[in-house]
């Protein structure tokens, strides 16, 4: 395509602020319209973002990390057969098959250490995310825990298949565990298909609701750093050893810096100093 | 429970109480079958119309979807509702309420002064029998004025909000993307971030840093952190300059619980913001935001159907005298809405509701990766919501949310907007946008590829920083 | 519904002009859209004509008639073998089965009268407008033919699943017939789910097009009379026999009365006599 | 044959010859699909729009979709063809001209210079790299203005098709459906019958039928009966009244052969018509439609996408200066435009490539029963529609062809658009309305229950004749 300007096309010199986002800025522009460069990039990012929700999930890596990290594994279904039927139906994402109930029962049977933490790793609308991401969160996330001043290191790993958040209720009723911590792919964005979310709830079980849990999001390399996210949760998981609750009632103030590493980010350059 | 009957060629169909007949004269919808309340043909649907048309307005007084005892926002619903004003339509059925909407009768004036006479059911009910048509009509008649440092929802304007999300709250981010959204005439309803992160301290960072811009640039617009409220008012607490305070508000009791809200809860918020008294045109200092299908995915829907479920949560918006309301329409994904032609019918559907119901609605035109919607859908839905008459749309860089995972507009689409229906911004933005040179006088956008001179050297600054 | 007017609904004293025409006149208004009452109407009419889509055929009739009028009979099937399939591949609706081919070429292999003339009934796209109008057009169809000064009455009538009207060219290829009539039901409309077409082809068979052929529309009680539709289609047949073609270049000269019943049918009232 | 080549993230694709580029680029359709020249994925699209935006406009003066000696639409497309006019454009890609016509470089004037200068598929090629909001915004600015009786194309004005249709052509039953429209101010375009009979008895019946009602209340409108072009000529022949004169047509020779025309027949029609010099205000004297999926379903469509053959049959229709072109866009069936949004999307590509070369496109807003579409979609593509500025819509009583069995919009529809985005009537025809008392002088509908008094006592005439 012809990049000259008789075609009317508008640049932006301010295209440049893009190394302190990931957001579409700075596009220019025909009329008021966006270009044809842009309009087809993004055509063409849409067609790969819905193909991210279909892709099937692999599980070697995360099995691999966490028998390194010596955690005991279950790996679970939800209700939730096929993909298909996850994406219509999320009250069955948030239930455990049979099965899966019938194993977490078998290994409680069996289990006689102090049990206190359960790890829930479930699909969730990212594979990818999942994936590429969940092994180093998990690496970061047991040598946080280990510092903890409350002996939170989880001593089991749920992985579940065509799983929701709320899942993990069901996984920590069953397993009698205080501290719920469910990781799970994010809805993948267009420009972020590989997303992770933490969802912790304190005293989880059957009847909890969303109000009751706290999350950490857009945990990625382009967003949330991994030991970043995992200082956060354990934070949250001291406090609420402390307070005896999570959710709306305890607040993120662990103080974490949320800063990009970028040289100006994190400046407000709008405001000239 | 009070039975409605009606007859479609001889079939004869039965409904048991008002939310099933609602539910199945409700059009098409992948959240209400997920529920189990849907029609299950399209004859059953008609039927459940037909029947519903019969049934007197003041039914929904008498019989609630969610019993009065069990339910605050039905006890608010209830409670508030104004037998006075609700006489010019006191005697109609709901098919007669139709009717009369579309009629030369029902005036803006007439409509205004009807808002409080109606419940979320009510104007639920009447939208099932609506065509698409319809609900552009009637809701273009409507008007919502609201004020805070902009006036906002006068005829022949839309506003926008500005969003800027960014996945760590990075204020150089977030001001790349506000800058880029002013340049581009965006921003006269809120500039509103929603911050990726509960934590307190960076909410107040953010908080800070919008103020400090629009007092820097003498912006007429308002800021948002779009936190729980709960987060707001310990910024209120601590003296953060907290200009608008956001929630998530859904159409039950359980459902508002599920997000950590009751009335209460929200009544404290907006005493605490009133108090500040930080707007200068006008004193509407909430923003709520929902979207059908919330309180089913909370397990909170009591077998109403989400479209119902949707207008009560109007009610509850309606008691705090809100700013901007904002149903982010295909936000939660294909379990609610399963495609662009449901997104389209639903968004238009919470903007007549929400506008009879008497409030300054606003939509988030939107989809998700994983529903079956493209940017042909928004098009579409943006449109037909902006001949509507809405109050405003979202603007975001090039339509990508990389906090939230979404698409919604982008400040190019509202551009399109101002261009092809001739609307124009709040008026104290429109003027400041042209002492800006962002517009010219004809609200044209000028913005060419430098920055305008009234931004100062920011950038070259920053590049000689670096 | 309260039929009074504080709702601002308007009536129309001149519906009563529908007893001209089931077109949808006078319907009134509120404001300026139609009535809660007619657009409630129109729902259900729209739904019950959907469902006359896909309603299942059944043949029976048609073939007692046919066996009562002492036509030959073959049921013969198009290559779309489900209703689906059908609506999605009207070329699969052109082609007959390989086993519908056969069972032509041994019913002409063992007929030695003369054929000049072959009928085919297809459902279309409606079988409410087949199952309950054929047999008394085909009671019309044959009373005429008969009386044909060129000896056109049909020597097989070819029921056909499926079809579309173009399956008759290649009936008339495998029979070698001289003219062909297409009986098909016309795709449903919202107050006349029940209608049916007449296409009439001269020399019909593969490579014939569109423009070779004639066409009789609207025949249902509410629409053309079956015995019109008789008249015309032997006016049509005679000419083509004399004229040795049909379509665009045959005009249909048959002169036949179009009216109504109704006393005032057929006067453009609006001209003041 | 040409190959055309893109990679997208790191997917090398190749496309073989124009025409493959094309179908491959076009959105998603059943008929495409049906006719196996669709893109498989939604990947595969993308990068054959790629690849499109990257092709030189010239490319389609050289390499055509069907060989200059097999059709002669294609020997039209080139004949024709004013390389003056394509100057501004000359050098483009598809990509630039996208973005041209979007700039403020385009000006309604420039657009007008410019459309002798288009081929059909310069135009199709760039409405596949459009988004609805692009279609709408570019078609906006066009403006093509012809005129009969009336004139019809004016901004800020949309006429509508007054399609009175019987079963078996009964005057009386036509004439009550004329009244009716004429009371819902209908029928500025034309007061257009679709004979049921081929007869031309009964077509010659229905033309002087409609010329006696146009000369005796003075209808600043034109008649017509949509009957094959050649029955239009006996008629001409036959000194009987024709007015505009009709045709089906489609984008190849070889459908139109199906259709039993070629472009010297249609010459020939059209030379007869304008002989006649029956228009007051102009002399545009044809009608056409058309519709996507017309040459596919004739097998001859030679892998042309469909859309790419709509746009072909615009060509043939410019050629005759016509008074009206309609695009009869959910007309045949699923089996080429699969659901409402499907119908959507083609009735605004067909807006806007007939625009662009200068037609004055109308649009029966329709679809059929088998399709999976609903008033709903009707509302959205007229809302839209209406929005871009279409010249003309359909009216009939309650959308219901009790003929044609199809639905299209009603007489209120009409309505609906002119309250809501304030569309005027051809102004000759508004000034009759006005006098009539149908209007009142800001063009609201005042008809009420009887009829106004200068429609005499007609009704009363016919009772007392019982
Ligand atoms: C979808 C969504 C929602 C939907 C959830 C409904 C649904 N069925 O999915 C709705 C619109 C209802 C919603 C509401 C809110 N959300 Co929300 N939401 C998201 C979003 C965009 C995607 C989540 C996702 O992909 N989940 C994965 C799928 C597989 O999980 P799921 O089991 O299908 O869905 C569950 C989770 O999404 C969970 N959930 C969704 N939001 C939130 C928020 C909190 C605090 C919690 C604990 C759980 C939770 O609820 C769903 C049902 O159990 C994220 C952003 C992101 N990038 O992830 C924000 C996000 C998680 N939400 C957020 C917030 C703040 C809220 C609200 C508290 C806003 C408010 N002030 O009221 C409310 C209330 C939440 C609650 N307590 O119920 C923040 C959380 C910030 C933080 N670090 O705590 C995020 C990160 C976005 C943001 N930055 O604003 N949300
Ligand atoms: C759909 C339709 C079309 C479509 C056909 C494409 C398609 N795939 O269906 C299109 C838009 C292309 C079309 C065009 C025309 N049509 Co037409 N069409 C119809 C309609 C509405 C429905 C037909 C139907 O249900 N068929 C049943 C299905 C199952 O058949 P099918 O095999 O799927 O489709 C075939 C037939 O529809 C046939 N066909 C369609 N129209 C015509 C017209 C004639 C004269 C012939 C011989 C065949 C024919 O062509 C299709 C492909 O082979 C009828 C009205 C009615 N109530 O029936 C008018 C109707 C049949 N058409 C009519 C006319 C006049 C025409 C045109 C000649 C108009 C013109 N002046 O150019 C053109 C050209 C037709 C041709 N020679 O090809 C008239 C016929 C009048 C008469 N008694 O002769 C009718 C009755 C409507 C009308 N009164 O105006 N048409």
């Amino acid at each position: 395509m012809n990049r000259d300007n008789p075609s009317g096309r508008i640049e932006n010199s301010w295209k440049t602020l893009n190394r302190f986002t990931s957001a579409r800025i700075g596009l220019g522009r025909a009329g008021v319209s966006q270009t044809t460069q842009h309009q087809l990039a993004f055509q063409l990012a849409h067609a790969c973002a819905q193909d991210a929700v279909s892709r099937p999930m692999q599980w070697q890596g995360i099995h691999q990390t966490a028998f390194e990290l010596q955690l005991s594994q279950l790996h679970l279904h939800s209700q939730a057969q096929t993909r298909d039927i996850y994406l219509q139906r999320p009250d069955l994402g948030r239930q455990l098959s049979q099965a899966s109930e019938e194993e977490i029962q078998r290994w409680k049977s069996k289990y006689t250490g102090a049990h206190r933490c359960v790890l829930v790793v479930a699909d969730g609308l990212s594979s990818t995310g999942v994936e590429q991401h969940v092994p180093s969160l998990l690496r970061a996330l047991t040598s946080r825990l280990a510092e903890s001043r409350h002996a939170l290191s989880p001593s089991l790993l749920c992985t579940v298949e065509q799983g929701r958040v709320a899942i993990g209720d069901v996984v920590a009723a069953l397993t009698d565990a205080m501290f719920l911590v469910v990781i799970i792919g994010e809805r993948p964005g267009l420009s972020s298909p590989d997303s992770l979310g933490i969802y912790f709830t304190y005293q989880a079980g059957r009847g909890v609701t969303d109000a009751d849990r706290n999350c950490i999001s857009n945990i990625r390399p382009a967003g949330l750093g991994f030991d970043d996210a995992a200082k956060r949760l354990l934070w949250l998981m001291d406090s609420a050893a402390v307070r005896k609750t999570s959710g709306v009632e305890l607040k993120d103030d662990s103080g974490e810096d949320n800063r990009f590493s970028p040289s100006d980010a994190g400046k407000n350059f709008l405001i000239p100093q | 429970m009070a039975v409605y009957r009606s007859t479609t060629l001889g079939t004869r169909w039965q409904f048991d109480g008002i939310a099933q007949l609602l539910a199945k004269a409700s059009p098409s919808r992948s959240g209400d079958t997920l529920a189990g309340v849907a029609a299950l043909s399209a004859q059953e649907r008609v039927a459940a119309q037909m029947a519903l048309a019969d049934v007197p307005l003041t039914t929904f007084l008498n019989e609630l979807v969610i019993p009065y005892e069990q339910d605050e926002v039905s006890r608010l619903i209830i409670d508030t509702h104004d037998m006075q004003a609700m006489s010019p339509v006191r005697a109609f059925t709901v098919g007669d309420f139709r009717d009369w909407l579309l009629s030369e009768h029902a005036t803006t004036a007439k409509l205004c002064a009807l808002s409080r006479g109606l419940t979320p059911e009510m104007v639920a009910a009447v939208s099932k029998i609506m065509r698409i048509q319809d609900l552009i009509l009637v809701a273009q008649k409507c008007e919502v004025k609201t004020a805070f440092r902009s006036t906002l929802g006068l005829p022949g304007r839309m506003a926008t909000r500005l969003q800027p999300n960014h996945p760590v709250d990075d204020p150089a981010g977030i001001a790349a993307s506000i800058l880029d959204g002013l340049l581009y005439g965006c921003g006269d309803a809120v500039i509103g971030i929603n911050p990726a992160s509960d934590s307190p301290k960076a909410v107040f960072t953010l908080l800070q840093m919008l103020d400090e811009i629009i007092q820097h640039y003498q912006i007429p617009t308002q800021s948002c952190v779009l936190t729980h409220v709960s987060t707001s008012l310990q910024a209120i607490e601590k003296n953060i300059p907290v200009d608008i305070v956001f929630q998530s508000i859904a159409g039950t009791e359980l459902a508002n619980r599920s997000f950590g809200v009751t009335l209460d809860l929200l009544q404290e918020a907006y005493d605490a913001s009133l108090s500040l008294n930080r707007g200068s045109v006008g004193a509407n200092t909430m923003y709520f935001e929902t979207g059908q299908g919330s309180a089913l995915s909370a397990n909170a829907n009591f077998s109403v159907d989400q479209q119902t479920c949707e207008a009560r949560s109007y009610a509850v918006a309606r008691h705090f005298n809100p700013l901007l309301i904002n149903t982010v329409v295909g936000f939660i994904g294909p379990e609610y809405l399963y495609n662009g032609k449901q997104i389209i019918r639903a968004g238009l559907e919470d903007h007549f509701c929400g506008k009879l119901l008497g409030l300054p609605m606003g939509c988030d035109i939107c989809y998700t990766n994983h529903a079956d919607a493209d940017q042909d859908d928004m098009d579409m839905l943006l449109t037909q919501l902006a001949v509507a008459g809405v109050n405003f749309i979202m603007g975001i860089p090039g339509s990508d949310d990389i906090m939230l995972n979404y698409q919604t507009t982008s400040f190019h689409d509202a551009l399109y907007v101002r261009q092809v229906l001739n609307k124009r911004p709040a008026p104290e933005f429109e003027s400041w946008l042209q002492q800006m040179n962002i517009f010219n006088d004809v609200n044209q956008l000028v913005t060419q590829s430098r920055l305008p001179a009234s931004f100062g050297n920011i950038l070259s600054h920053l590049e000689s920083h670096e």
